[in-house]
């Protein structure tokens, strides 16, 4: 049992994203609202891209803004710096998710303005009594 | 055998497929349309003859059209067991495209551009079956003959002929993908190619209980062949015009049927193979309990197109009956009877056609005193009943011959009776037609002003009633043939 | 070898996105010549890069100069410079079809949607491309958000339609993305091949068999897999028509392409990615796949819902088929990919013809067909012979050797399922035949000369299927050439 | 359809002196800021994204602000459609240019056969060119998706 918990301990940041990741996975299998099918899809992402930018953390790591002329002499440490590619991919998968969710919105106000309801039930009986 | 590379097969089977375009382009100008089937025909037959020497040589003409699977291209190959069937399917479309235009016109029947069109189409692919190199070239035609008749077949388009249309797919699609592709691609698996070579590709290769099963899914997958239990179709494509009924389902289908399963034993599995694991006396069995049934119910049939298609089911069976007995004589006979059996077949559905042109009359029950009001086209039945039968002095008599002398010399008792009873049977079920068109008076006042078909009808029918005599009397070519095919 | 040639294979059509949004929005007539014109010279290219490939060997290229690992690797071999060509030429051959359809459903609206539709054919030109894994989620998510775009372009509960997907999609990509956030975590890279070199050591850990689990879930649900296919019929079918004739026949197509290229770039001797358990639950799912969206597509009353079941089915034969791990089955997997592109798009524009002229596409509706429309009917038939599989078809040689692969391999119960699939597939389409060859058989009589009057589809419909319907035919034909220079190449030995 | 300033400010029931001297005085500065983002993008943190990001905020502040006819008044729709795409379409074309001139995608170095600076500063200032029309591209679709959800598609009143 202390095992287990060390092993949590130890990677806490890891289970957190599990759980951000479990919340959103839910919200979007699980709620039959399309805003809030749409907020569990963020959080799902949000868990992933936390989850990418963590695996490039270190103990003690500074930001990776490097005196060009420092880094030209070998004068870097590259264990005082974090690694960079994980946010530099992130950046792309947020501007990725940004996209998703602005065309998700869209389509929810085509949505709406037909149904004028964001319930997925009262659509689908909407749409069955057409 | 020396192989000559060869465009004339492709040219045969070209010939009329791409001979369907002129026909549908002169689809408001009957006349020309007709004209260009006639045409078509005679230059297709021309080329077929024009192999034959060739092949009575013992050569044969090959020609690979595309490189598909590695080890089996779509190549067409001329030899003495494909030109039979093509000789006989060329030539008798001819006659069908003669005889067409009578009837069509007679009975002044829709959409005959599409008739013609289709009709090009299928016997395409009847002689591409014919031509086939290997098993993958004439499954591609099987499947081509399958679909290009299903026009033809529902011509009517009305709920009898949907109905039919749907039983005849359902048999033929179902048991060629269900049952032969599963087979073939088995074949290929074992023996790495699936070329027509004498003697078969499976010697040695195979269990044989993996023959045993390879057997049957063949047989029954090429379910033309009318093997019962998947005979169900030929009865109800009877729905078709009768050209129809007579070429396709009297020759050109259901033989591409028997003649798959000729080349699939004579050239896949191989008489020897077969022999060495026994299975001859499978085929045989599945083959007689086919041809005493269908013999039976065709006595029950009051259509006379209905009878004639049992009596097709039937005959079909004696074919595949020789080819199963796997000894020279019989094989030999089974050849035989495919070219002799369509000759004498073909004149029947003519002459029922004939009949139904003249008279409007479908059953036997009221054909009581026609004979006398028809009698060209009553002899020409009798000659090909006659043939079927296999009664001297006809062609049909030398194919049954050889069946049951095969039979004998096989020591197989059972056979002979099979054979002997069905001879019987065959009897019993036509000699009652001819009987009731000429010696039962029609009742009074019923067939006044009945007279003979036109002459684009009678004309077919004579001739190939008189083809089936002649054959009895020089069935020379032909038995060499059919030697050569068997390789004797 | 250094050649920018595939490059404007893809540049092509992504800069005349945002041209054509720029012109085309004041000037409707500029739209068609620049769309088509920039995807014709995108086929060209394509056929040009294809001979090179062919001539040359593999192309390696690295956008901005930056050396694989650390830059973005493009990597051309034979068989992406083939599925170059394949998506060049079907969305070039589908757009004729797509602008007349587009003019009539979204007059106003015109340039967006060659916009979008000009973006996801750029895209799915770099999932082909690419071979870093972490550039092909994003590409993978390029070709998603323009298709969610399209396909809620569409009339009647398209939004709805379009909304589920863009759900279904999002979890797909995020699967997919962590599957390769651990991959990253393992070997520290995103290079493909490179990933590859650093499998062997990690064998059987539990983790790389988390991040392989990840990132096939997450392209199992893109290509629409058996028990992962929700959203597809009813997003495929609410698409306007213009779009449909362009993501049916890609979309799936491309996703398998990927799933079959990371297996052949993972797969090596000592590394063997696809194990016996697995590969066997994989098979009988694909099976089961095949069965089950066979029977679902018996039960729909409307052209185009039952041809979007007959997709799924085929992605069942095309994942079965790569995951039989032999040749053959690989060999049938990537040719289906090309015949069931082809086939698929032949069928959509036979449909998107139908439905120019009736209006529908609910089965009711092809009463008649082949008299008011003969010429469309005809080809609609090869289409449909195509997909049952009978030669010379192109889609008989695939299944032949997906077929022959399932014998091989012993896996019985994936061919059963083809064959299934095929005599359903046979019932499917004659019971359309029937219907369209029949007609109602009650009024025929007195209809006959009132609809007798052919009504084809306009010439921009009916050429380009007059030309997948000859394609289906001449690819069949030439399948040993396509399998012998180009797939076998590219299956590694012992695979 | 164009209304003049006066008539889309008038629109708006309520209007807050407080508020709108504020995001009047604030806008600018941000937009600077952005400005700033966009243009240090190639050597240092920051860029098209970040900035682009900035300055669309800086519209969106306005609309807030001053009503969504307003805002529209300064930056159209359809021009900021068109700024987008051509955004979108800088980026493209200096990659495929670069391609065009004997580099590879993407490959600034191969930009000096226009300009003769060295290849090296190439590198830098391709980028920069770069991240200006990701700027750019960024800035308005921030807007156009502000201005989407604000009017619920309808695009002319707003929050």
């Amino acid at each position: 049992m202390e095992s287990i918990l060390d092993h949590v301990i130890a990677k806490y940041n890891y289970w957190f994203y599990v759980v951000l990741m479990m919340i959103g996975f839910y919200a979007m299998i699980g709620k039959r609202n399309l805003v809030k099918k749409l907020l569990g899809m963020n959080i799902f992402q949000t868990a992933i891209i936390l989850f990418f930018v963590s695996t490039g953390a270190k103990k003690g790591g500074s930001i990776p803004i490097l005196d060009k002329y420092a880094a030209l002499q070998g004068q870097v440490d590259v264990n005082q710096v974090v690694n960079p590619l994980p946010h530099v991919l992130m950046l792309t998968a947020i501007v990725v998710g940004v996209s998703v969710t602005g065309v998700a919105l869209a389509v929810m106000q085509r949505i709406y303005r037909k149904y004028g309801t964001l319930e997925e039930d009262e659509i689908l009986h909407k749409i069955e009594n057409e | 055998m020396t192989p000559i590379v060869s465009i004339w097969p492709l040219a045969a089977i070209l010939v009329s497929l791409l001979g369907a375009l002129p026909i549908i382009l002169a689809d408001r100008q009957p006349n020309l349309r007709e004209s260009w089937t006639i045409l078509i025909a005679l230059v297709k037959l021309m080329i077929v003859a024009s192999l034959l020497p060739g092949v009575l040589e013992g050569n044969s003409y090959v020609f690979t059209i595309a490189q598909v699977i590695p080890g089996v291209p779509i190549e067409l190959r001329v030899d003495a067991l494909g030109m039979i069937f093509a000789l006989v399917a060329s030539s008798l479309w001819l006659f069908t495209s003669i005889y067409s235009i009578g009837y069509m016109r007679a009975l002044d029947e829709h959409a005959q551009t599409r008739y013609y069109a289709s009709f090009a189409v299928a016997i395409s692919a009847t002689l591409g079956v014919a031509f086939a190199g290997n098993l993958l070239t004439m499954y591609l035609f099987y499947e081509m003959l399958s679909l290009s008749t299903y026009p033809l077949v529902t011509h009517e388009q009305n709920a009898e002929a949907r109905s039919s249309g749907r039983k005849y797919l359902t048999y033929i699609l179902g048991t060629s993908i269900g049952l032969a592709l599963p087979a073939m691609m088995i074949t290929y698996s074992v023996a790495g190619t699936l070329d027509f070579t004498s003697g078969g590709i499976l010697a040695g290769k195979a269990s044989p209980e993996l023959l045993a099963l390879l057997v049957v899914l063949f047989l029954f997958g090429f379910a033309k062949a009318g093997l019962m239990p998947f005979h169900g179709w030929l009865p109800a494509a009877m729905v078709a015009p009768t050209p129809v009924s007579s070429f396709l389902h009297g020759v050109a289908v259901v033989k591409a049927g028997v003649f798959s399963i000729f080349r699939i034993i004579f050239d896949i599995l191989g008489p020897e193979t077969l022999q060495s694991a026994d299975l001859g006396s499978l085929i045989t069995y599945i083959a007689s309990v086919t041809l005493l049934i269908a013999s039976m119910v065709a006595l029950t049939q009051d259509s006379l197109k209905r009878r004639l298609a049992y009596s097709t089911i039937g005959q079909l069976a004696y074919m595949v009956l020789g080819a199963g007995m796997l000894s020279a004589t019989g094989m030999l006979g089974g050849v035989m009877h495919l070219a002799m059996h369509a000759f004498g077949k073909i004149t029947l559905f003519f002459c029922a056609g004939a009949i139904y042109v003249a008279s409007k009359k479908k059953n036997i029950s009221q054909m009581d005193g026609l004979g006398r009001r028809m009698p060209i086209t009553y002899l020409a039945f009798f000659l090909g009943s006659l043939s079927i039968i296999g009664m001297p002095p006809l062609g049909g008599f030398i194919s049954k011959w050889n069946l049951l002398i095969g039979a004998v010399e096989g020591d197989q008792l059972v056979l002979i009776v099979v054979l002997l009873i069905s001879s019987l049977l065959n009897a019993a079920y036509f000699f009652p037609i001819v009987y009731r068109g000429f010696f039962v008076p029609a009742a009074d006042g019923e067939g006044d002003g009945i007279k003979e078909a036109p002459l684009f009808c009678l004309i077919p029918l004579s001739v190939t009633a008189l083809v089936s005599l002649a054959l009895f009397f020089y069935p020379d070519t032909l038995l060499k043939l059919a030697r050569m095919a068997i390789g004797i | 070898m250094k050649s920018n040639l595939h490059m404007y294979v893809m540049a092509a059509p992504l800069l005349t996105a945002f041209l054509v949004n720029i012109f085309g929005r004041n000037n409707r007539k500029v739209i068609a010549p620049m769309v088509l014109g920039a995807l014709g010279l995108s086929s060209l290219l394509a056929i040009a890069v294809l001979k090179r490939t062919l001539m040359l060997g593999d192309l390696s290229y690295t956008a901005g100069a930056w050396t694989p690992p650390w830059g973005i690797e493009l990597l051309v071999d034979p068989l992406s410079a083939l599925m170059l060509l394949l998506i060049s030429a079907v969305s070039f051959i589908a757009t004729f079809a797509a602008l007349p359809c587009v003019k009539r459903d979204l007059e106003d609206r015109q340039h967006i949607f060659f916009t979008l539709y000009l973006i996801l054919i750029a895209g799915l030109m770099g999932l082909v491309l690419t071979a870093d894994a972490f550039n092909l989620y994003v590409m993978l998510e390029i070709t998603s958000i323009t298709t969610y775009g399209l396909i809620a372009l569409g009339r009647g509960r398209a939004p709805l339609s379009s909304f589920n997907y863009i759900i279904m999609g999002s979890v797909a990509a995020s699967f997919y993305l962590l599957g390769v956030g651990y991959l990253y975590l393992l070997t520290g890279t995103l290079n493909m091949a490179d990933i590859a070199r650093y499998l062997p050591a990690l064998q059987g850990t539990a983790a790389l068999s988390t991040a392989l689990a990840f990132i096939l879930i997450g392209l199992w649900i893109k290509m629409a897999f058996f028990p992962l296919h929700g959203w597809l019929p009813r997003a495929y079918t609410d698409a306007p028509d213009g779009a449909g004739v362009l993501i049916a026949p890609l979309m799936t197509k491309v996703t398998i392409y990927l799933m079959v290229r990371l297996m052949l770039t993972f797969q090596s001797p000592t590394f063997p990615l696809i194990s016996m358990d697995v590969r066997t639950l994989v098979i009988w799912a694909a099976a089961i796949g095949i069965v089950c969206a066979s029977s679902l597509a018996l039960a729909q009353r409307n052209l185009k819902q039952m041809l979007t079941y007959i997709i799924i089915a085929e992605v069942g034969y095309m994942v079965g088929g790569a995951w039989l791990a032999n040749d053959q089955g690989m060999t049938g997997t990537l040719l289906h990919i090309v015949n069931d592109a082809l086939m698929t798009l032949c069928l959509f524009l036979a449909a998107v013809a139908i439905a120019y002229r009736t209006g529908s596409l609910h089965f009711d509706n092809l009463k008649g067909l082949y008299r008011r429309m003969p010429w469309t009917m005809a080809f609609f038939t090869i289409g449909a012979f195509a997909m049952i599989g009978v030669p010379p078809t192109c889609g008989f040689y695939s299944k032949w050797y997906l077929l022959l692969g399932g014998i091989e391999a012993g896996q019985w119960e994936f061919v059963v399922a083809l064959i299934f699939s095929s005599l359903v597939n046979a019932v499917l389409f004659f019971r359309i035949i029937e219907l369209a060859y029949f007609g109602s058989l009650q009024d025929s009589e007195h209809h006959a000369h009132a609809s007798a009057e052919p009504q084809e589809a306009p010439w921009w419909i009916l050429s380009p299927l007059a030309l997948t319907a000859v394609l289906l035919i001449v690819v069949g034909l030439s399948t040993g050439p396509l399998v012998n220079n180009i797939i076998r190449l590219m299956i590694p030995v012992g695979f | 359809m164009r209304i003049s300033l006066q008539e889309a400010r008038d629109r708006i029931p309520q209007r807050d002196t407080i508020l709108e001297t504020t995001v009047r005085l604030m806008v600018p500065f941000i937009q600077l800021y952005g400005l700033y983002v966009i243009v240090h993008g190639h050597y240092s943190p920051g860029g098209g994204f970040q900035g682009g990001v900035v300055l669309g905020a800086s519209v969106i502040l306005f609309a807030l602000a001053f009503g969504l006819p307003a805002s529209k008044h300064y930056l159209s729709e359809s021009t900021n459609i068109i700024l987008a795409n051509t955004g979108a379409l800088i980026y493209t074309g200096i990659a495929t240019l670069c391609a065009l001139l004997g580099g590879m995608f993407l490959d600034y170095s191969a930009l000096a056969k226009i300009l003769p600076i060295d290849p090296i500063s190439w590198r830098s200032h391709g980028i920069f060119l770069v991240e200006v029309g990701v700027g750019m591209g960024v800035t308005t679709i921030m807007v156009s998706i502000y201005w989407d959800m604000a009017s619920a598609g309808r695009l002319d009143e707003g929050l």
